[in-house]
Parts: C-alpha cells; structure tokens; sequence
C-alpha cells in the first residue's frame, strides 16, 4: 500500500530581471530592448520624476491639495504604458503616473485631479481609460469588466490595471483574479510591491513569500519582476499583454520596488521607517540603474542628461501653467453630471445654490 | 394576447431589449441554464447565448464591478442580484463607483447598467431573503430606485431603466412576482422613470405606497370605499428621483396622507415623503401624514414576518388616524 | 488641566477604556505604529502593544469581520476605518451579522463592537475623504449612531459607545478634530447614547445638528442673536435612536425648527427628524420644518466643496424662512 | 549570462484517501482509526442522513421553510465536528448540520431554523458556536476573529470554518485567507467542494485546477481530501487542528465531494445537470463506502445496520416531536432583542404592534 499523498498540482514563481542593481546586465537584452527604446524609456521615467518633483512642490506651496508622489515606482509606470496599445484600456491606481503619461493624458490634467477639482478626470487623449482610482482594489474588478467587452466584441484589446502591494489583501483583488481566470479574460494585473502600504510593512500585510503566487488562486500564471529593472518589466508586460492579447488569459505581475517617498504629501515616513531601509533603497533606484546602463553602453552622458533635464522642467511647467489658467468651475459643474439629465429635485438645489453662491464662508 | 405574471413581464422586457440592443447583456448568479433562482431570465440564454446571458462566480461585488467595466465600454449590463439581501457585499461598487462615474469623469465615462434584484418580504423565505433596502439606494445620488408594482408598470419601467443612460436600481418585489396577471404588449414601450402613477383615484385621502404593499394600500382602499371613504392612491414607482408634484397634487385635494413600506420607519422612505408634503404642502394638510412601516428591528424569520408586514388593518387605522385629527 | 481636542478627546478615551478592561482591543489600518492617519490612536501601540493594538492587512470588510469574530468572544473591539468613504466594502458584515447578532441568536451572541471612521468635508480631502453617510446606519436596526461635536461629548459618549453591549457606528467629524479645545477630565465617565444635547437655550427657533455643521449652526445662532432672535440649538449626537421628545420639547416652546447636515438631503436623517416633529409635534409647529443639507449630489472635491456644505447664511435663510410662515 | 529566469517560490497540493471508491484501504489506516471510532463515525453519518431525510420530509408536508440537503457531505460535516475539541469553537456555513450535531447542537433547534424561527439559533450546548451562515463566505472571517481571540488570550483552541465550492469566488473568503496567514492564527478552513453551486459547476466558478491552491493566496498550506471518506477527512482535520493548535497557524482543506440532492427544496437539480453525472455521484458516496468497508473487515452486518436504523429514526422523531412541541413565538420575540435594552421608540412601536396582533392577515 502506498503511504504518500500523491501531488495533484504544484506551482512556481520565477524572477525576472536583466539589468543588475549596477546597472550590468545579467542577461542578454530582450529583443525589443534597442538603444532608441531604451533611450526613450530612459527619458520618459526622467519626465515622470521630474512631474512628480514638481507635484509635491506646488502641494508644499497651497497650489495643490494632496498627492501621492510615484518616486521610486517610475520603471513600472512607465514601462507599463509603454508596452500597452493605444487601443488597449488602462485602469489605473493612484500612482500611475508614468503609465497616464505614455498613455496621452495631461499632465494638467493629473494637477488639476489633485488640485480637487473633477475635470481632471475628463481626459482629452485616452479618453476610455479609467480616471484614478482611490477606494483600494475596486478598479480590478473594472478591468475584468472591460476585458469582457473586448471578449464580447472580438476585440484584440487587453485591460491593464495596477494596485500597490496593500491592496493585494482586499477582496475586490482576489475577486478580480478569479473571475479573470474563469473566463479567461484579457487582461494584465500589475502590482507595485512598493514595500509599504502607508505605514503598513509588507510583511504584515500577508504572510506569502511573495506577492505573485496570489495568481494561483485565479489559476493563471504569477510572476515576480524587479521593478526597478525597466528592462525587465516591459518584457515581462510586453509578454503578458501577447498572451491576453492572443486570448491566452491573464497574468498577475508582481513589480517588486521600494515607496521611495512619503505615502502621500499629508504622510510623514520618519514615523514609522528607517533611514537605513530607505537608504538601501535608494541604492536600487530605476533611474540610476539605467543611467549607469546607458554610460557604460556610450549611449548617454552629461550633455544629454542636461538637455533631458531642461526638456522635462520646460515640459512640466508648460503643464503647471496650463493647470493655473484652467477656468474657474461654477455651480452648474458641480450639479449637471450627476444624472445625464437634471433631475427634478436637482433643478431645484441649484438654483437654490445659485442664490447663496456669492455668500459661501469656507474655502 | 395571453396574459402574463410581474416575472414573465420582466423576463419579457429583457428579451425585447436584448432583441433591438446587442449591447444589452446579462449576468449573475444561476441565470443561464437555471433561468434565475425565480425564472426571471428564463430561456435568455437560449435565445442569446453564453456570451451575453452570463453566469457569474459567485461574487456580488465582481457582479457590480465587472459591469461597471463593461457599461464604461458601451455595453448595458443588467445584472442580477439574486436576492437583494445579498446585495450588499456591492454597495462598495455601487457607490463608490457606479453612482460617480459620470460625475467624477464630468460625462467622459458613463455607467448605464440596472441593477436587478428580488425584493422585500411575504414569501416565508429564510434570512436576509425578505429585505427592503430602498432607502439607502435613494440616499446615494447618482441612482434611479425603481419598484414596479404590476406586470405591465414591471415591463414599461424595466425597459426605461435598460434604456436610461445612468445606473438604476430596479427592485423586484418577489412576494408579487405571480400575484397578478395582465395583458402586457410586448411592443417596447418605456415608462417614464420620475414619475408616480395615480391607480386610484379618490378625494379623501391620500394613500401613497409602491411595490407589494401597494396591494394592501388597493386592498384597503376598497374596504374603506365601502365606509364611504374615499382614498386616492399613488404607486410611487420611481422612489428616486421623488416626483413630489404628483404626490402634492393629490394631497392638495384630500388635505391627508398615509404613506405605506415594507421597510424599516427610522430614516426611510416614508420620512422622506412626509417632510416634502410638509415642506411644499403644509397649507393644505388638514392632518399630519401618517406612516404605515416596517418596525426597526431585523426582518423576522417567515414564522412571524406577518407580524412585521403593514396590513390591510394598519393602513386603515392611520387612515382613521389622519381622518379624525383635530 | 490642560485642553485638548476633539481627535485627543478621543485618544483619551481610548486608552482609560484599554486601561480599565482588557477586553478592549483596537484594529485598523495603520493605527499601530503610525497611530492612525489622524492620530487618534497615537501612543496606543506603546502603552498596550501589538496583541491588543493590531495593524491590519488593508480590507474592510475583513475588519469588520474579524471584529464580528472577536465580539462574539467577549471582546471589545474599537475597530478603525480610516475614512467613513472606506467603510462600504464593510457594509455587508455590518448590516447581515453586527447589527443582527443578537437578534439572530435571541441573545446568545451579540456584538458588542465600535466602528469608528473620520466623517464628512471641509477638510480639503481627495474624494471619498469626505463622506457623511450616518443615514444608512441610521436605517439599520441594531446599530446606535453617535457623532459628537466637541472634545467633552467625543471623550463621554465614545466611553459609552465601548461600553455598551451592542454595535455603535462612531463617526467622527474631521473637520473640527483640532478646531477647538475643551478641559476634558479623564475621569471614565460615560455620557448617555440616545439622548440629544441642548447646547445653547432660546425661543424663537430650534436649530437641530449635529457633528462639524454645529458649529455653523452655532455661529448662526450668535448671528442672530445679533438680529434679537434667540435660537435653540440641540446637538443630536445619537442620531439613531434618536431622542425626539427633547427635540419636541423644544419645538412646544420655540413651534418653529430648522434641522441642519451635510449629508444628501434626499432620505437624510434630516426627514426623519422633521417626519417626526409633523407625526407628534404639529399642533406646535408655526411653520414647516427647514431642512438645511448637503445636495442630492457627490459631495463635490476640494475646489468646490464650500458649495455643498451647509453655511451660516443658509441657516440663516431658513431660519427667517421658518420666522415669516404665515 | 544567465538565460531562464530563477524560482523564487513553489507549491504543491497534496491529494488524500485512505478509503478507495469501492470501500477499499488503499493505504495504512491512520492511528485513530480503531473499530469502535470507525463504526462510531459510520453511525453518525447515519443519523445525519436520517435526520436530513426527514428534513426534506416536513418541508415538503408543509411543516418546514426551505431546507438545503446535506445529502453526500456527510463524511465531511461528520469528521469535521468529530476532530475538534469541545473547547473549539464552529462557525459553520449553512450545510453543516453532521458538524453540529457532533458539537451538541440540537437537532430540533436546526428544525427550527428552518422552520423560521430565529430561537433555532438559541442553541443549549455549543454556545459560543455561531449560528448558520447565509450570506455565503461571511462566516469565514468571523472564524479569524475569534481565533484572533483565542489568539490574544493564549487559549490552545481552534476556531473550524466551513464554505462551499461556490463560497471561494467571494472577497471574504480570501480576506480571512491572507489574515489567517498573516496573523498565523489558530484556524482551519475547510472547503465542502460539492462541485456544484445551485446550477454553476465547479468548472465556471474558478479557472483553477483546485480550490486547495487558493491557500497559497494567504499564505499556507492547502490540500485536498477525498470528501466521501470519512477516514480521510478525519485525518487531515485533526492534522490541521493540532498544527494550529500548535501555533502553527491555518490549514485549508479542500473536500471533495458531490451534492446528491437539489440546492435546496426549493431548486430542482435536474434542470441543470445530468442523471448520468447524479449516477456516477451516488458510486462514490461516503456511507456506502465505509460500511463496505466495515463490514468486509467484519465490524458490520445487517442486523446491526437496523438497529442503527431504527435507534436514528427514533432519535429524530423525538428532535421533530421537540420542534413541534415549540412555544409560539410572541411580538416580544421579534422587538426584544434587536438591542439588550429596548429603545424609546422600539418600546412605543412594539406597543403599536401589540395592538394589531390579533388581526394579522398574513402567514
Ligand atoms: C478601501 C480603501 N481603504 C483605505 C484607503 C486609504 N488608503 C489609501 S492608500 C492606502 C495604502 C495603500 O497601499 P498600497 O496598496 O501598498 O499602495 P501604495 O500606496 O503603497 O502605492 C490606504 C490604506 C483607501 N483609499 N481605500
Ligand atoms: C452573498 C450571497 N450571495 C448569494 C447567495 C444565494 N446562494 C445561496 S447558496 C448559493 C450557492 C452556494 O454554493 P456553494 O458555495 O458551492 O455551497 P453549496 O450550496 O454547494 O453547499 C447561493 C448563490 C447567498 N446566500 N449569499
Ligand atoms: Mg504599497
Ligand atoms: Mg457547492
């Protein structure tokens, strides 16, 4: 008689990266890695970084209202958007900048979001793509939605949606990943295990070794990916996107990263991390790695760092600029979106509003 | 043309819909092969096929999240709830995103989809298969809160809801579900959501109720006919938007008004009503405005939910109220 | 002895309940460590550690949940949700099991559990940073609802609210968490859920509100005192039950009543109020009763919030609608 | 330069019989296993299986509300409830009744339940045991409550938790998943897989090859078990008990089994699935197969088989004459316990109530 219990299924996660925390590579580039893209790629995580430099800043200066700063997380924003189509849809979170940008949404309008006013999210480009999703996890159950109705229609198109690691312990999540699994759906599920969910450790979090083996609870492959290795994520998205977009399902990538700043303006680190940790963390950075790359490779030096940087600032402040001079919104926004319609009660409340318009003490 | 229940005049509605608009489809728990735990998608999946009759894991917030994906895309989802009891696990969904979507995105992302669901109490079910949430629904804005109340209002509204280009919330009253039956062309014609319907006409007073209960509300209007009273009585339909004119007017010729739900009285519907005939009708009340509710206290198990339910005897006893005020 | 806020009111609370019974724990997310966003539990990890101060995995409703679990082990547990906005996905093991557990079990099990959340605007906070949604608890039997409005109330009825047997939703008014300060003695004592406050006497006009839009209430108030009209103003603090005989005896004398908060006015706990003074109170009332609220819309994001929220000129205004009835 | 990328983590489920189709040992029996255990379990499942007769028997003669078979799941409930210590506490779902029993619970106070009365979940033993669960997969973070409780207290007890197949598709279900492994608590999950969920199969309701995988989400172990042998399931619980017991945190178990009768009384299973899958079912079932069992080994025989009959008929005659014999249930029943003290205007509308008692029209 047998006295083992035979394994019926088993499962693995493997690790992807190619660029070491030097900036070396340890593995030969992937074929879409050119000097162009990865210049390119280069350049775009320098643009987020330096948006995001000056975000925080007109927050410090009352210009804007809180923020959550993509500092250290640019490799898999951009790296994210950059593999998508432009027809595919992009359900964001909070802290994707990079990926909003390589999409064709406005810097402004991103300003304009946290700034508190709701036009922010009326995209000009990238118009079918989600506006920025705060209640935790609930914009993956989004992408499964939409992921159907590219199913439905016969569509090529794949959703792509990201989350942090917290929001990896929310039922929305799971709910996500097993509904994509059982219709087999096209959609991509990033994570940025970014270490921190506010003050919260990964490591309180779950109790998995890893972020990525969750999948399995969908039944469809997990794979973890050095997030700081923009290299390494835009293969790894660039695969996944193929298989949803060949109808071979999902894949959940777990982008394994570091919150390099504060969880959002209104945070304070200090109180609950250690320098040593963000120290070390800094070591690995996204920017530095391919900088150091690019050097080594002669495909970049000082004078083009220079340009770059004098681009972006110029960039951005075309986008503060454009963010500044946005009119000001008046009753009507606030009441005419609600219904396509103006309901009858609402009709009402406005022109009542209207008359104290003027009066209004807060603010 | 035979004659059909509030069921078939659903199941009706979302063939005729899904007939003229590709868009339309359906999801939820046990509605393809099943046809829906109460036969409400009886037969869809046939005429239309797994792709568009789907269903679901068994997840309501992946129920409302995933339509509020596909309605982003253009599609018109119609998901069910299989009790409204269960729909709850949803209201993140709902609310958070379904009730917002056109206002966060300023008209760029709509969310046209129905929320379907069984509805309230009476037919000796088990636990959290009897609720009532109507008003918390109508307490979020950006929902339309829709209860039919007989098989022709249950075809005409639901068609509206499929059409109306934001998310409604369309409870089904289960304990009617086969009470009646009518003649219902099948000829896809909407009812206006917003507006209540006048099923009685009377100068008395005023009685004012929706789904099952409105047939106590009819019942007890026939009785007091027989006292010489006469009730006018108002099929609200639409519990949001309100259509308070409707309401006014009737108040306005009988001076009093009794107000009847299902659901629990602290902060319902019931409230709601009566402090708009104050606020607008105070000068032709000759009575405060009664209600005739649930208690506030759980839904009971089926062995005394006859306890919990307004009757026919409560109804006629806050008539009797508002008529001798004063 | 020094002043303290209405936020270290409540922190104050916390820890002489944890001081004196054991059996009280709190659970959230990034209260340990991090003492919460707003610092309401700040120090707590320090003085009572891990086992009683737990930082959660980020999900709500497994808050809720666990919470549930550990009640119904004769725990207290002060649960945190780190907005009120957030507490939707916990709606489901809030309505279907803390509000129905003794109930369900006639007594067996109860729930004797504090949902605490940071509520409604002013605060220039992203969206769904600034949600009032005390109707929907308020609609669920089986829950108290307690806002408070000043660092004496916060410290009082919080004690209460973990003392008492079953669930209290608490929700905090962040608007005013460090607007004023108040000597609060640490003294345990508890003031009564379900009773209103009258803060400031008068006879011309009952203000009723509650949480941060008391303290405009409260400027209206001085506003028109100016003006020789003397304002009563109640503090509701229990919205659900609600205590109407105080707020009816103040409508006896005052026969005119303006009920003010920032919640969606459609099926708020305004009409509850106002249903309420019509069923019982009419033949004292000299003018309908004012609802001054929120809109039936989002509450609007930061640039425009000011809009929404309910002003000293808009309870003005109803005030001398409610004086020139007649 | 490296090519394949490395695994970072792996995971199998284990597969566990002891009792092959035919009533057969196909491995060593577990310690436990002694005759007088064995012929107990074979007794219990029995009584389950009369008294779950008889259930469906006073629905459908009127006496009873709808009521949800446990037929086929007996092996499970019963070794569920038999492998916990007293001090141990269930948090079942609503298919548990071999479960209860074993715990104290009362069969008339199940009768009840289904009968509509809230007094059926009064339970007089098993006190701290939660009542059944409807809102499918609810139960199971109530179970990480109150192991967070035993937990906090340094009790050596274990909180036992049941859900269906279709149950795992739910947020809760995987929320109570990553806090158990994230907090290590004291808690063992079991799935009653019955591959059907009302009409949804197995197949629709997850991508997955097997729910057991879903542990890997929270972050421990899962294993499947043969659910129709009882020898097995007992086994594994007790395994998964004393690890948590041992502070060794959560195991989930996935049963697997089938659901030999409708939904409920209210479902009608042949309209969604076939009679030769039904067949194929009842070859398989648990009852059949450990008597087999039993009495090849010579622990059984027929005369036994009607003593045993007729001692669970009388059991459950006497469990019906107790729920028949029920007190009317009054208005104070339904007004009194929404809170410990009745509020103001509870009081007043019971009074309201009370007037209109006598001239109820419904029910
Ligand atoms: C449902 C919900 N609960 C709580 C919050 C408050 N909140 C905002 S961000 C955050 C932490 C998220 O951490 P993680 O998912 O790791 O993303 P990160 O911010 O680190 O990128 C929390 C708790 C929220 N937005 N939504
Ligand atoms: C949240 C919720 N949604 C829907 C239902 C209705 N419902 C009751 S049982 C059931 C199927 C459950 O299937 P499964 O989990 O496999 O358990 P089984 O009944 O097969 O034992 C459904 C959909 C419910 N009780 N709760
Ligand atoms: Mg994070
Ligand atoms: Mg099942």
């Amino acid at each position: 008689m047998e006295t083992t219990f035979p394994v019926v299924a088993n499962f693995e996660v493997t690790y992807h990266q190619y660029l070491g925390e030097n900036g070396e590579l340890i593995r030969p580039l992937p074929a879409f890695a050119t000097p162009d893209v990865l210049q390119f790629l280069y350049k775009e995580m320098v643009l987020v970084r330096t948006f995001d430099t000056k975000a925080i800043n007109l927050q410090r200066t009352g210009k804007m209202g809180t923020y959550p700063s993509i500092l250290g997380q640019e490799a898999i924003s951009v790296a994210m958007g950059n593999a998508m189509q432009k027809e595919d849809v992009l359900i964001p979170y909070y802290r994707d900048q990079g990926a909003q940008f390589q999409r064709g949404t406005a810097m402004e309008d991103i300003f304009r979001y946290w700034g508190g006013d709701e036009r922010g999210s009326n995209f000009r480009h990238s118009r079918e793509d989600f506006p920025i999703c705060v209640p935790i996890a609930t914009q993956y159950l989004h992408a499964t939605g939409i992921a159907k109705a590219f199913q439905y229609r016969k569509q090529p198109r794949v959703a792509v949606t990201a989350i942090g690691d917290g929001g990896t312990s929310k039922g929305d999540f799971y709910e996500a990943l097993n509904l994509a699994g059982a219709w087999n759906l096209p959609v991509v599920f990033v994570v940025n295990n970014n270490q921190w969910a506010i003050s919260v450790p990964r490591s309180i979090q779950t109790g998995t070794q890893t972020i990525a083996q969750k999948a399995f609870a969908g039944g469809f492959p997990g794979l973890q990916v050095d997030g700081n290795d923009v290299i390494a994520v835009r293969q790894v998205m660039s695969d996944a996107l193929e298989r949803a977009r060949n109808g071979h399902g999902p894949t959940l990538i777990e982008a394994v990263s570091y919150r390099l700043g504060d969880h959002t303006t209104a945070d304070d680190a200090s109180r609950y991390r250690s320098k040593e940790e963000l120290h070390a963390a800094w070591e690995k950075e996204p920017i530095l790695r391919l900088r150091k790359y690019l050097i080594a490779q002669g495909l970049w030096d000082d004078q083009r760092e220079e340009r770059l940087l004098a681009d972006c600032q110029a960039q951005v402040a075309q986008a503060v600029e454009a963010y500044e001079q946005t009119p000001k919104a008046n009753i009507d926004d606030i009441f005419d979106y609600t219904y396509e319609t103006l309901t009858e009660p609402l009709k009402e409340q406005k022109a009542y509003a209207k008359r104290f318009k003027e009066k209004a003490h807060h603010g | 043309m035979a004659e059909i229940t509030l069921i078939e005049a659903i199941t009706q509605a979302l063939a005729y819909e899904m007939r003229v608009d590709e868009n339309v489809v359906v999801l939820g728990e046990d509605i393809g092969t099943n046809g829906g735990v109460f036969r409400a998608t009886l037969g869809l999946l046939q005429q239309f096929g797994p792709e568009r009759v789907m269903d679901t894991p068994l997840a309501e917030s992946m129920i409302a999240g995933a339509a509020i994906g596909m309605a982003s895309q253009g599609l018109k989802p119609v998901a069910e709830f299989q009790f409204v009891g269960f729909i709850y696990p949803a209201l993140d969904q709902l609310f958070s995103h379904a009730a917002r979507m056109r206002n966060r995105t300023r008209g760029r992302l709509t969310c046209p989809m129905v929320a379907r669901a069984p509805y309230g109490g009476g037919i000796h079910a088990p636990e959290h298969h009897s609720e009532s949430p109507e008003a918390l629904f109508s307490h979020i804005p950006g929902f339309k809160v829709v209860i039919p109340s007989s098989p022709a209002r249950a075809y005409g509204l639901l068609l509206a809801a499929i059409r109306d280009p934001d998310p409604v919330i369309y409870l089904e009253p289960s304990r009617i579900y086969r009470l009646v039956k009518q003649e219902v062309p099948d000829d896809g014609h909407a009812l206006p959501l917003g507006k209540c319907f006048v099923s009685r006409e009377g100068h008395d007073v005023t009685l004012v109720s929706w789904g099952a209960s409105l047939h106590e509300t009819n019942k007890a209007a026939n009785m007091l006919a027989k006292e010489n009273i006469h009730a006018e009585v108002i099929d609200v339909a639409t519990i949001s938007p309100l259509d308070i004119d409707t309401i006014l007017a009737s108040v306005a010729k009988t001076g009093r008004c009794v107000v009847v739900h299902e659901a629990a009285r602290n902060v319902g519907v019931g409230a709601e009503i009566a402090a708009q005939i104050m606020e607008k009708g105070i000068l032709t009340l000759l009575a405060p405005v009664q209600r005739v509710t649930g208690y506030d206290i759980t839904m009971p198990y089926p062995k005394m939910e006859h306890l919990y339910l307004p009757t026919e005897e409560r109804i006629i006893d806050a008539v009797y109220t508002a008529l001798e005020y004063k």
